[in-house]
């Protein structure tokens, strides 16, 4: 079981989800985050004072998966994300050693879908 | 004139002889309730702009604040200079001694001080509308300029045919406190700003060869309903000064007819949501007060309460068709309902007036009171007078600003939001927004 | 009545001869003095209904924004409309002719126009007081029930017993601008409404057999800091306005007891709390203005300045420890502190007439300027009606909504919050927030 | 005195034998104007209180909301109760009768109170002001300590020099509703409290021997926008009411002068920031409508409306520069810029009005308008008379404070935010906010 | 050394809390979240409009157990926020290779209590 | 490539920010969040009833690096978080098996920085 982490931009949370269930995958979980990377911040000016900012909004989406749905999940992520531009994004796989569904107490493979 | 001194000296003895010349002193406080009258129903009026920028601000995304209180500020901060240089000539000039000796507002006749007071208001109040239903796209530039051409141009050469004494005011044409002169006039150039801007980026997705409405909920509705209440408040000045006389006694009529009206406007629009999509909508039921204010605006003073009630009722039903029609159908993208609220409903409340109006000795009674189709038959003719006025000219002026300076935003700004793109900072910098749309 | 060409007319000759018949001009004058004076304070106690929907919005949680929205908006809407139709016949139907001549308010006698619309915002004010204290948990078609019912029959009935020249009426029982007659009543209703449909989930926790009182926190002090300071500029209008006339010189002692006794509530309630607590807490401080405010309501005309002080401080301590009495004694869930606000300190006020009052021309002397207990026993019989009255009629109204459409939402409606739940949207989409209550 | 029955006792006869003696009716619609005129301008100015919370809550961060509510709620109930007891006495004692005999407002004599219930938001305007320069670090009791003595000596002294018929008034120094008397009072006391209590942390950073200036972003600028919207709705009573007489016909032109500069404010103020900054700036561009509304304080009544614009547009651009100053070169921390708008621009006001004044009736003639420099010598000496006298006195006032009970928060508490520790609580529970600053 | 992470009902917090305290689990970490699991979505409805919502606030908590209190700390959270309905939530469980405290720069199993 | 997560106090973030930019991490995340540990919660009260708030807000931060610049990264965070005083914090590290950019498709060491 992995844990996929993707860091794409807000505005395309929507496109992810749709190329996501398109796949079959209906789990996920979504976090607000500031990001800061390739892209460049920018900066803001407030009564005259500039300044530079440089965390940039971003989703966080975290999705829990068997192995086996590992690429296709993050092919969908990257149909949904990409645009091409910088700042599009990053994923991340980390392992998970375990998982359990708390209603009913299933763990492992079963758990996760 | 310093503080205090002056009452005090009022007060000691010059006083009595002064006021024993009763006549004079009549003509003072005859003039005097005018003059308090009328100014603070002008700064009722005025605060209404408070009121459609909170409104506007609840009903759209927080990436967009910024530039929404921007527009409502200039807008008013422009329209009065212009209405000052310009507006108050066109529209009244014929009445006050010419367009040329009331440019610039050189008078010092405290009577005409005191209408130019309240009538710059109005002119403010027409111009701010359009903000609503060109929100979150429109180019801060563009709009600073139309909002000075609907003031010093578009509404006051309406006002001229109708207020200031022209064609449509000799027909008989009655439209009280403005549901067409102001509040179609209003609506009708947002009906055109929002053709010519085109929707918001999400707004209506093609899919398939068919059109997906989608919804891009406000982000505050505490401030939007706060901006209703305000706009209600504001409506006392709106309505109830245009008797443009501290003592005509018709004030509380007025006022009736005004609370009334809202009243029904917001019961009706909430049922209407009720029955027609299941849940009493909250943004909706607001419009429907506002609906029910718009409507009575006309007919405030010649209808009774209990036709004031009908007409509120009819048009916080109308109101929420019109905002599905005009989004469901037509898939123009009006974010704040402004064309419905202000358009439609304007047009609605003058036609009203024909229908329900019930003042024999002035010569307005209407068709359900006996009155016959005239009065009906001039007030549509003004409602279409304005229609064409306003989409011609303000169609035409979108389109030139869209040639020359650009009317939108690029695409990315819009994604952005206007507050960064175009005024360089956020406007809830600290709280955690999900900016997903 | 077209714009500006009247007042132009007025200017222009026809002006001086009819006001050389200086007895009809003074009359009218006087007249109009009336008018715009009721109407302006209408306008200002209208607005109060925005500032009792911030305190709530502020006082409560995020997810039920829109309902508390939707209630205060619509127990006006639909108050107006019941008042308009028989409301104002029970309550000063006696007065004005008879029942049943003041059904539908035919009337085209300006006067009665003038007091009805001075009158409504009051019947409106009564009932959206209770909103308050049954926030985030009332189904919404039940408080909407129940607002008719207030508006229309008990807030009238009462009326009727005072202000109407009933019974307290004659026995000389004196509330200048509603203490007990707008403030308790309300503050009796919320007390039975919140006693009937219990406290708010996790508002008390029982704990081996002892109940743990828990804070909700309200989300937004801002907005209602703001609502405080709008409801205390509508008091201008409340009490001022209670004046009903426009030529009574008693206007500004009015207004200065009522900005003395909100000043000394607000310290009063701020200090109050810093001793017991240790903390000068922001929204109880707030609390203590309106505690102000409502204490000296009935009063306020009746009493000197300083005594208005006194009034307001003992009614900023007043509210603390009522508040804290009903919640941590009683159990009995307000999460805006209607119950004590109105209620509790609209009955202090009352009292207090009989102890503080000071117009020896007009009868009122309180105990403490040597009056005897005479006024101090009639007030309290008022209150004590007051309270009987309304806590009989308003529980038997919500125990039969209770049996019959349900008085409270579902468990897990309250839990999503009302937003969702009863209006199909939130208040606050895009903001993040951390719902974990 | 009950509701309703007064008012038709008034109509049935007795009215019209009472009546005919026109000379008293007379007399008392003269004294009833002005009551209500000044009762209702009282009110307007109130409500500015609304304002100034509002804005300063908007410019600052969300974790010191709280404070700021209890600030600005308390300066105004600890002004008011303190003008009763001395101020009024100190400012007006002379005119009326003397010192003694005005401590407590024991007058009973109507045209007093109706004074007292004006005069006395004025006071609480000044003392608000401060407010916001002080903002997120000032200790909580210093702060009531330093509004006490504001309302109740700063303010009254100098105000006793000029309306209260001193040595300023005397000279013929004039302001009209109190660019300098008011404002500017506020203003440079708010300069010595930013000077003694130092910059919030993180404002300005030490950085290899250079200062760098920090932005610290306000966190609502929705409602620091209501709260210019409401202030500038406000000032119609303001400046308006400064008449003192309802039945001076000069209330339209002081409306004009006050409307058109605050647009002019506004517009100037954009586009000095978007021409020497890229971006037409959301919060200065309020500070300029405000700008615009200080400067044309004293001069309102005075000059024409076409002079009200280049004051306007004159006070919009120092504004911007003022703040840039103070920020960038002085190094002092004014979160909302009230140094600059009510200090700077109010001085810039009242010496306009030796330039721009043109009532050759009244003696007042500007220097542009031909009438030498004497006035503007004068006006010249009454800003700095109030420059020093503020200055010394706030700014012993503050270091006596400082060096007692302390003026600033600790650092941690001014980290944590001051809302948590100063009065134990959060202003937004359930929002998610980005407090990392 | 096990990161656990688990999404649950944002009104079962409190529960979870109390629960984790009871067996000596003080140190947790919790962020706001939106998820999409089996639980449906419902759907809102904005000026007519019906919108299908399918991201439901969650809270995600994180804690960090040396290995031999993980079974316990699952364990409470199951006992806080299992109701039985859809919707209860997931546990997923990560292995930490290093954990430091900021304060003293100690490391390892210390640094996780 | 691991993954590390710290947190810090929120007014720390700055000073976190400009020492990881001074070795040289410029790509981190930053998440609000709300943690209770070794520091105490605090009282608030709200009309009179006391609240024990044992949930305060914290930044995490999550920087996702190659092996080797594990060592540099977590001590600039401490350089840049420690104040000594209970509540600096706590810095996790887990293993990252696979790392994508979303923009270009580069996967592993290349897609990290
Ligand atoms: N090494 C990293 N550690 C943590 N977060 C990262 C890392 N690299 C990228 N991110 C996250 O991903 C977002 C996008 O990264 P960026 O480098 O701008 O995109 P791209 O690789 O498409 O140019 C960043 O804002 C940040 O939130
Ligand atoms: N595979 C997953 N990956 C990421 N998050 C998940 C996953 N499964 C569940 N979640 C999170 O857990 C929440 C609850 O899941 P859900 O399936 O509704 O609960 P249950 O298993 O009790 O029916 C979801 O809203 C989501 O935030
Ligand atoms: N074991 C843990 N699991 C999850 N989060 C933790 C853990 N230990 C600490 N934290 C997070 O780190 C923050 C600081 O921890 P704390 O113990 O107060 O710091 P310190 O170790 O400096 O005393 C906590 O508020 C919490 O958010």
């Amino acid at each position: 079981m992995k844990l996929i982490i993707a860091y794409i931009q807000p505005y395309k949370l929507n496109d992810v989800k749709q190329e996501l269930f398109k796949d079959g995958i209906h789990k996920i979980s979504v976090t607000n985050s500031k990001g800061c990377g390739q892209q460049k911040g920018f900066t803001e000016s407030y009564r005259g004072v500039e300044t530079e900012v440089n965390l940039l909004d971003k989703m966080r989406i975290e999705i829990a998966v068997n192995d086996s749905f590992v690429k296709k999940t993050t092919d969908a992520i990257i149909r949904g994300a990409r645009t091409g531009a910088i700042g599009d994004g990053k994923i991340f796989i980390l392992p998970i050693e375990e998982t359990i569904r708390i209603r009913s107490g299933e763990t492992g493979e079963e758990a996760i879908g | 004139m310093k503080k205090i001194i002056l009452p005090i000296f009022l007060l000691l003895g010059i006083g009595t002889s002064a006021f024993a010349d009763d006549a004079s002193s009549i003509e003072l406080l005859l003039s005097s309730m005018d003059m308090i009258w009328l100014t603070l129903a002008a700064a009722l009026v005025f605060f209404m702009q408070a009121g459609f920028a909170m409104v506007e601000i609840g009903l759209t995304r927080p990436k967009n604040a910024g530039n929404i209180i921007m527009k409502n500020l200039m807008d008013f901060a422009g329209g009065s200079l212009i209405f000052w240089a310009v507006g108050w000539a066109i529209m009244y000039g014929a009445s006050y001694g010419g367009f040329g000796s009331n440019l610039f507002l050189f008078s010092e006749d405290s009577s005409v001080l005191r209408d130019w007071i309240f009538q710059v208001v109005f002119a403010a109040t027409a111009a701010t509308i359009v903000s609503g239903a060109m929100a979150e796209r429109t180019k801060f530039n563009a709009y600073l300029v139309y909002s000075v051409v609907i003031s010093g141009l578009i509404y006051p050469v309406f006002g001229s045919f109708t207020w200031g004494g022209g064609f449509l005011n000799e027909l008989g044409f009655h439209d009280f406190a403005g549901s067409t002169i102001v509040h179609s006039v209003g609506g009708w150039a947002a009906l055109m700003g929002a053709i010519i801007l085109g929707p918001r980026i999400g707004k209506y997705i093609k899919k398939d060869g068919k059109v997906e409405v989608k919804a891009i909920p406000g982000h505050n509705l505490p401030l939007a309903a706060l901006g209703v209440f305000i706009l209600w408040f504001g409506w006392f000045g709106f309505n109830c000064g245009s008797t443009l006389s501290g003592t005509d006694l018709s004030i509380a009529h007025v006022a009736i007819t005004t609370t009334l009206a809202a009243s029904a406007g917001a019961i009706a629009a909430m049922f209407t949501m009720w029955i027609s999509m299941g849940k009493p909508d909250v943004s909706m039921s607001l419009n429907g007060a506002l609906a029910g204010l718009v409507g009575i605006t006309a007919g405030t003073w010649a209808v009774t309460p209990g036709a004031a009630i009908i007409i509120g009722l009819l048009a916080g039903i109308i109101v929420v068709f019109s905002v599905n029609f005009i989004d469901k159908k037509l898939h123009i993208d009006d974010p704040v309902g402004a064309i419905s609220v202000h358009g439609v409903c304007g047009a609605f409340g003058t036609i009203a007036v024909g229908l329900f109006a019930n003042k024999p000795d002035d010569g307005l009674v209407g068709l359900f009171y006996g009155g016959g189709a005239g009065l009906l038959g001039v007030q549509a003719l003004g409602v279409l007078t304005g229609f064409l006025w306003v989409t011609i000219t303000s169609g035409i002026l979108f389109l030139i600003i869209k040639k020359t300076i650009g009317l939108r935003v690029k695409d990315h700004e819009e994604i952005k939001g206007l507050d960064m793109e175009e005024h360089g900072s956020e406007s809830y910098p600290g709280f955690q927004i999900f900016h997903n749309v």
